[in-house]
């Protein structure tokens, strides 16, 4: 059977122009896919590969499973709910009622993603655009410590960099394409210029062209540090103010390295100096999976896109004080409940030490280094492929994954469902 | 005087915004330890974490390791707060009046966005000190902050008026998008001091290392700065005779913004 | 079954004014007689018809981007769980669940967003399923939209009607909404247009065009809500004379000039910036085809959010405040800056004059409604001030007395002694917006509609009397009751689905697949989803 | 440049990307994660050649990977994001959120 548009809910850039094809409950062909993208669709079938849950470390029924995971959660003082990119907005929307119920601080993978992205907007705002924009419109793309070649592979051919446009007739001819970061990354290869800077220097780097932007003279000495020449700096500056439609694509080269929000926020006041001349945009280039569906969903529920603490009845919102590395590595989250990502693998050790400390709750569709120290294990159907649901793209474009195979797992939505209305109960019993 | 001596250490953070002078006049010592606090997710007494003795005046002691103790003195609008101990973070938060002492290291955000009063820190500062809360745009109006150790990030970010003095050093941009104030730093002066400020005065001891968006201006000896100094030497900060009579050179911006700021380094002897 | 005994009645589609009579109700309707079930006694209670918002920016990815980059402004208004409610944030970006329990604490219990990109009509009605009891809608943006320009150049109007009503079903949308015509499709370079025959950039059409083109396909698709238009020049001094150009120039097709105030200014600068709406009035008083809302201005904060990506951004060079702007491949473009309208600025003293201007000058209450642009004028719980201001001109004179002197000197306010009767006020924030609306079983108490009601006390102060109904009933139940929320239900979608030929998706299909970046096939919203509680409400030709 | 110091990048892999997807077990997934990349010049002077292990030590902790030749400035290393980069990064994330994960001070040794 051949399914036409599939939506891809691997990585932000969301591609839903895919062609599975599907024989005896696998995946057997992708077309139109990356191969981040064709990995992902091909590492699901419907069959019963893992037991539906485990409870220190032995199968276990869904039932026995949510209601160890309720009795966890609600037992807690500080518990922490993590995760949430690699599913869809109807789950994170229990996740988020959960968290509420529980008084329960509630952090995404943005807090380690883009989160200092969100974190500058409430500071100086941010102009940006849909990747369609881009499309038809942009004749200078400038990708800033980010690497789409090897995180969002279909970037370039979809979105930016060849296309034609509605006003970019000649597509990869009609635009420039510069590469900002501290080494020649596989994304170099498609760009005109490569700027080499050195690392952590990235602040000075911005703020010398916001400086060359509104025509103050610089000297050669005062971007000594920073890897580039006051050269290369001018002629950026330049063709910055010279586009007709220009991007600024930020990375996380930006937002993890010293500086992080300042530096995205002084990305986003770079470009805003730049309407004095053009038109001009920012985009920050969101990771995985539907990690902009969860700041939005947050956003809309709570008012806060990450880090949002609910242990006074309320939602409150303090990046560093109610983010999951600082709530983890500090100590201070007594139980977890981790969905649809794998903190243990990817935050420091310090905070991935503290989740095999207390007891977790894991949801995924498959083994990691989570599952492994989580009390409780429960198997979920992967969304876009055997759930369905919303899903946003990384410039917040919705789309609706669609559930083409069956799967012997409940989703992420059920199972959240699931343990809202189990602490509900034990709450009212209380 | 009122002491509270911490008895239960918390086992997760503890919200305790209802020890300031303003909750606890004219209560006794039972109505105090009856002051509602939050761990975590639950409401919990002040007595169920403290054991309180004296009675309600506005001048507080507290002895223990508060580390996770956050909030104290938040809101506070008169009197004085004592901490024999290391105290959590938004220490002082959005106080407007009053003094508040700690014997330790302060965590985030100690004096953030306060409108008034004093605080004085004899170890180390967190992140944050005087500055604005994300989003917020001022941070610290009104007040003196003194540090004796060392302070993180984004000292005074956004500060519209008052003092911060960190007798050690700071972290990275210290005094970022700073509207007016003054930001005294003894140790050295973190990295991008100044990015965005308007106005203000940044004033080191040491060699600045500047954004490229500042202009030397002049050398000089700031008039406003001798009596600052000696405000801050007759409030019991050491202030080097040198620091009075040498001059400083007198760094202007930062140009991105309205370019009005300053960063006064010190020539050295 | 619910029966409302001895309260003093308004009901103005019905003629019902003030008068001692029962209201009934059964399976979330009203009826004429409910002899068994509950019994609400209003004696001494004001009986309305519950209220209708008509155009307030409550959902969807700009509101949502406002509330993300305002955590300055939710934390002065922090709204705890409930065992019956979700917790949330307040004050001028609410959260959603706030804002459905907000505005049902107020007596409202149907709300409209007033300006979603098709593009992101998904999560318009996500959020719109987030916001508890209320029943909404949404406007969808087509005053920019490529295809509209395109068929409009190539006057090709069957198409352009077609376009429009397949763009309203694939969005599951309510109504056309038109903002700042030509000039957010010019933003996508950087500029503006200035005048109603300036054109546009990817097609050479004129925003005169688009909006009489647009008049003339609400009319021939029978949608129920007439073009609701935001005008050109918007915030700028002297744009009421594009605003009363655009009136003009559809002649006599109906049109909703929307938050007139915010485009009712003369002078020629800042300087000699002074009140417009006189003029406004008597034209909308002499032209029953137009009817118009407030934008009323309340001081104080607010976060403006707008479609016109221009007039933001140049809100945000005045201001100095953060700034996000947002293009929509292919639609639209959307700016949000946060502001404050203070007492002590002559400009702002003014823009507060003339939404009540407007109010007190429009003569017919039928065609003049209550909104302050929510958030843009200020928050939408704002309006029992309002009413208050409208029903008592000392109140108002003494308030006035408090603001800059501009707004005596340069509005005719101190001049206006009109007062609203209450019967008036149901007309502006109920029957009125129900009609213009087309919603049939809204805004009215007469068999058959739906039981949505609103219990006042007659307090001396009709703010307080405003801000806390006694009860308010929702489909036949009660939600809340001295301001509290004592239901949690989900409400409805109104959408309207005109028919079309199918051959316009063959027509469009080649661009859109060119120019979009998503596929044809996944751009239409699925109804089961999105709009789970929906309605439809059927297009008459007239 | 003192011997053996260098400035750690961690970031995303394409071969992580995939490898994920084969499951956290998978060899490829394993061998992207295990693997520190360094300039040729850094490797000739550490003595190093392509598959030799060496130690990753931080302040915050130590790995154990191979290495690699690759395209990088002098006195870079670059590993994929993984349980071993998370090894080697603090959780003090400056009121931000996020930790240090790009631009870490790292000194590096050979495993005879």
């Amino acid at each position: 059977m051949q399914i036409d548009h599939v939506v891809c809910a691997f990585c932000g850039c969301v591609c839903d122009d895919l062609t599975v094809t599907l024989e005896d409950g696998r995946v057997t062909g992708v077309k139109q896919a990356c191969a981040l993208g064709r990995a992902w669709l091909l590492g699901h079938s419907a069959e019963a590969d893992q037991p539906p849950a485990l409870i220190d470390g032995q199968p276990a029924s869904l039932e026995e499973a949510v209601e160890v995971a309720a009795q966890i959660l609600s037992q807690a003082r500080y518990p922490l709910i993590y995760g949430l990119s690699s599913t869809y907005c109807e789950a994170q929307r229990q996740a988020v009622a959960l968290a509420d119920l529980l008084g329960a601080t509630i952090d995404c993978c943005t807090s380690v993603c883009h989160g200092p992205s969100g974190i500058a907007m409430q500071v100086v705002g941010e102009p940006t655009c849909t990747l369609g924009e881009v499309k038809n419109r942009a004749d200078l793309l400038i990708y800033w410590g980010s690497n789409p070649a090897e995180s969002h592979p279909l970037h370039f051919a979809r979105y930016a960099v060849t296309p034609k446009g509605l006003f970019i007739p000649r597509g990869r001819k009609d635009r420039t394409v510069v590469l900002v970061d501290v080494r020649p990354t596989a994304s170099a290869r498609a760009a005109d210029i490569f700027l080499q800077i050195k690392p952590g220097r990235d602040f000075e780097c911005l703020w010398a062209l916001r400086a060359l932007i509104r025509g103050l003279d610089l000297e050669e000495s005062a971007v000594a540090d920073t890897g580039l020449t006051l050269a290369q700096l001018q002629d950026l500056a330049g063709r910055m103010k010279s586009c007709r439609f220009g991007v600024l694509f930020v990375g996380q080269g930006l937002t993890q390295s010293r500086g992080k929000q300042m530096n995205t926020a002084a990305a986003f006041m770079l470009v805003r100096d730049l309407y004095a001349h053009t038109k001009f945009a920012v985009i920050p280039m969101r990771g995985h999976g539907n990690v902009t569906g969860i700041d939005n969903v947050l956003s809309w529920q709570t008012g806060y896109p990450f880090g949002v603490n609910f242990s006074r009845g309320y939602p409150r919102f303090n990046p560093g004080e109610f983010t999951a590395v600082d709530v983890l590595g500090r100590g201070e989250a007594d139980a977890a409940l981790i969905v649809a990502s794998d903190p243990v693998a990817t935050l420091p050790r310090v905070a991935a030490r503290r989740l095999a400390q207390i007891p977790t709750v894991a949801l995924d569709t498959h083994g990691s280094e989570t599952t492994k120290v989580a009390r409780v294990v429960i198997t979920t159907a992967p969304a876009g492929i055997s759930a369905e649901g919303t899903i946003y793209r990384m410039d917040n474009v919705p789309l609706r994954l669609r559930k083409f195979l069956p799967s012997p797992y409940p989703s992420d939505e059920e199972v959240l469902g699931r343990i809202v209305e189990r602490v509900t109960q034990l709450r009212a019993r209380n | 005087m009122t002491t509270l001596r911490l008895k239960t250490w918390p086992a997760v953070p503890l919200e305790a915004e209802a020890i300031t002078p303003d909750r606890f006049v004219g209560k006794t010592s039972a109505e105090i330890e009856a002051l509602p606090v939050h761990h975590g997710n639950q409401e919990a007494a002040l007595g169920d974490f403290f054991a309180v003795s004296g009675d309600g005046t506005p001048d507080i002691a507290i002895e223990g390791d508060l580390a996770r103790v956050k909030l104290i003195g938040a809101g506070m609008t008169q009197g004085q707060i004592t901490v024999h101990g290391d105290a959590g973070m938004h220490l002082g938060a959005a106080m407007s009046g009053g003094r508040i002492g700690v014997h330790g290291n302060a965590g985030d955000w100690a004096g953030a966005e306060m409108r008034g009063g004093q605080i004085y820190i004899r170890g180390n500062a967190g992140h944050g000190l005087g500055g604005a809360y994300r989003g917020s745009p001022q941070g610290m109006n009104r007040g003196l902050i003194v540090v004796a150790g060392s302070a993180g990030n984004e000292v005074g970010s956004a500060m519209r008026r008052g003092v911060i003095v960190v007798g050690g050093n700071t972290g990275d941009f210290t005094g970022a998008f700073m509207i007016a104030g003054s930001i005294l730093v003894f140790g050295n002066l973190g990295e991008r001091a100044g990015a965005g400020m308007k106005r203000g005065s940044i004033i080191t001891y040491q060699t600045p290392k500047l954004l490229p968006t500042f202009r030397y201006a002049c050398t000089y000896r700031p008039v406003f700065l001798r009596l600052l100094l000696r405000e801050l030497r007759s409030l019991g900060q050491e202030i080097a005779e040198e620091w009075f009579e040498r001059r400083y050179r007198r760094y202007c911006g930062d140009l991105t913004a309205f370019g009005k700021g300053e960063i006064l380094a010190w020539e050295g002897p | 079954m619910l029966r409302i005994i001895n309260g003093e009645v308004y009901d103005p589609l019905n003629g019902v004014n003030g008068e001692v009579r029962d209201v009934c109700a059964a399976d979330g309707k009203i009826v004429s007689e409910a002899p068994d079930g509950k019994v609400i006694d209003a004696q001494g209670m004001v009986v309305m018809p519950g209220g209708i918002e008509f155009h307030a920016h409550v959902a969807g990815g700009k509101v949502n981007a406002g509330r993300k980059m305002r955590p300055e402004d939710h934390r002065e208004m922090a709204i705890p769980r409930t065992p019956l409610t979700r917790s949330g944030v307040g004050h001028t970006v609410p959260s959603t669940f706030a804002t459905g329990y907000h505005f049902a604490q107020l007596g409202y219990t149907t709300v409209m967003e007033a300006a979603g990109p098709p593009l992101g009509a998904r999560h318009v009605h996500e959020e719109l399923n987030d916001i508890p009891i209320l029943d909404k809608g949404f406007f969808v943006l087509m005053g920019n939209n490529y295809f509209v320009l395109k068929f409009i150049a190539e006057g090709d109007f069957a198409r352009l009607k077609d376009y429009v009503a397949w763009l309203l079903e694939a969005t599951g949308g309510y109504a056309i909404k038109i903002v700042n015509p030509a000039g957010v499709d010019t933003w996508k370079w950087g500029r503006n247009v200035n005048s109603l025959d300036d054109p546009a950039d990817t097609f050479p059409v004129t925003p005169r065009q688009i909006v009489v083109n647009l008049a003339r396909v609400q009319q021939e698709l029978g949608l129920p809500h007439t073009i609701h238009v935001h005008c050109n020049n918007l915030g700028v001094p002297g744009n009421a004379q594009i605003t009363l150009q655009t009136m003009q120039a559809v002649g006599d097709l109906p049109i909703h000039v929307t938050h007139a105030q915010f485009n009712g200014y003369g002078g020629t600068g800042w300087g000699d910036f002074h009140s417009g709406a006189p003029e406004l009035a008597a034209y909308v008083n002499e032209h029953k085809n137009v009817t118009v809302d407030m934008g009323q201005v309340v001081f104080g904060p607010v976060t403006t959010m707008t479609a016109d990506g221009p007039w933001q951004y140049r809100l945000y060079q005045l201001s100095g405040h953060k700034w996000v702007n947002c293009d929509v491949e292919m639609e639209t473009s959307a700016g949000i800056v946060p502001y404050r309208f203070s007492k002590r600025n002559a400009v702002n003293a003014v823009q507060w004059a003339v939404g009540l201007e407007l109010a007190l000058l429009i003569e017919d209450p039928w065609r003049v409604f209550l909104t302050t642009d929510h958030p843009n004028g200020g928050p939408f719980h704002a309006y029992p001030d309002i009413i208050k201001l409208l029903l008592d001109r000392d109140h108002r004179a003494e308030v006035l007395e408090g603001v800059h002197r501009g707004a005596q000197k340069r509005s005719s306010l101190k001049d206006l002694h009109r007062e609203y009767s209450l019967f008036e006020i149901a007309i502006i924030t109920r029957a009125g917006p129900a009609r213009a609306l087309g919603l049939r079983q809204k805004g009215h108490l007469g068999p058959g509609a739906d039981a949505d009601i609103a219990i006042y006390s007659k307090a001396a102060d009709p703010k307080e009397m405003f801000a806390r109904p006694r009860y308010v009933i929702k489909a036949g139940e009660i939600v809340a009751q001295d301001g509290r929320i004592v239901q949690d239900k989900p409400g409805r979608t109104f959408y309207v689905a005109p028919g079309y030929d199918r051959q316009i998706e063959s027509a469009i299909r080649d661009d859109f697949e060119k120019y979009y970046t998503v596929s044809f096939e996944n751009y239409p919203v699925q109804f089961d989803h999105y709009l789970p509680h929906r309605v439809a409400v059927s297009c008459v030709r007239e | 440049m003192p011997d053996g110091k260098l400035t750690l990048i961690t970031g995303r892999s394409l071969k992580q990307g995939t490898g994920l997807n084969k499951g956290k077990d998978s060899s490829e997934y394993r061998e992207a994660v295990t693997t520190v990349e360094m300039n040729g010049g850094d490797m000739t002077r550490l003595g190093l050649c392509d598959g030799d292990l060496v130690k990753i030590k931080t302040s915050h902790g130590e790995a154990t990977v191979q290495c690699r030749r690759a395209e990088l400035p002098e006195g870079m290393a670059f590993i994929a994001y993984g349980p071993l980069s998370s090894c080697l990064i603090g959780a003090e994330t400056h009121a931000s959120g996020m930790p240090d994960s790009k631009g870490l001070e790292v000194e590096m040794e050979r495993i005879s």
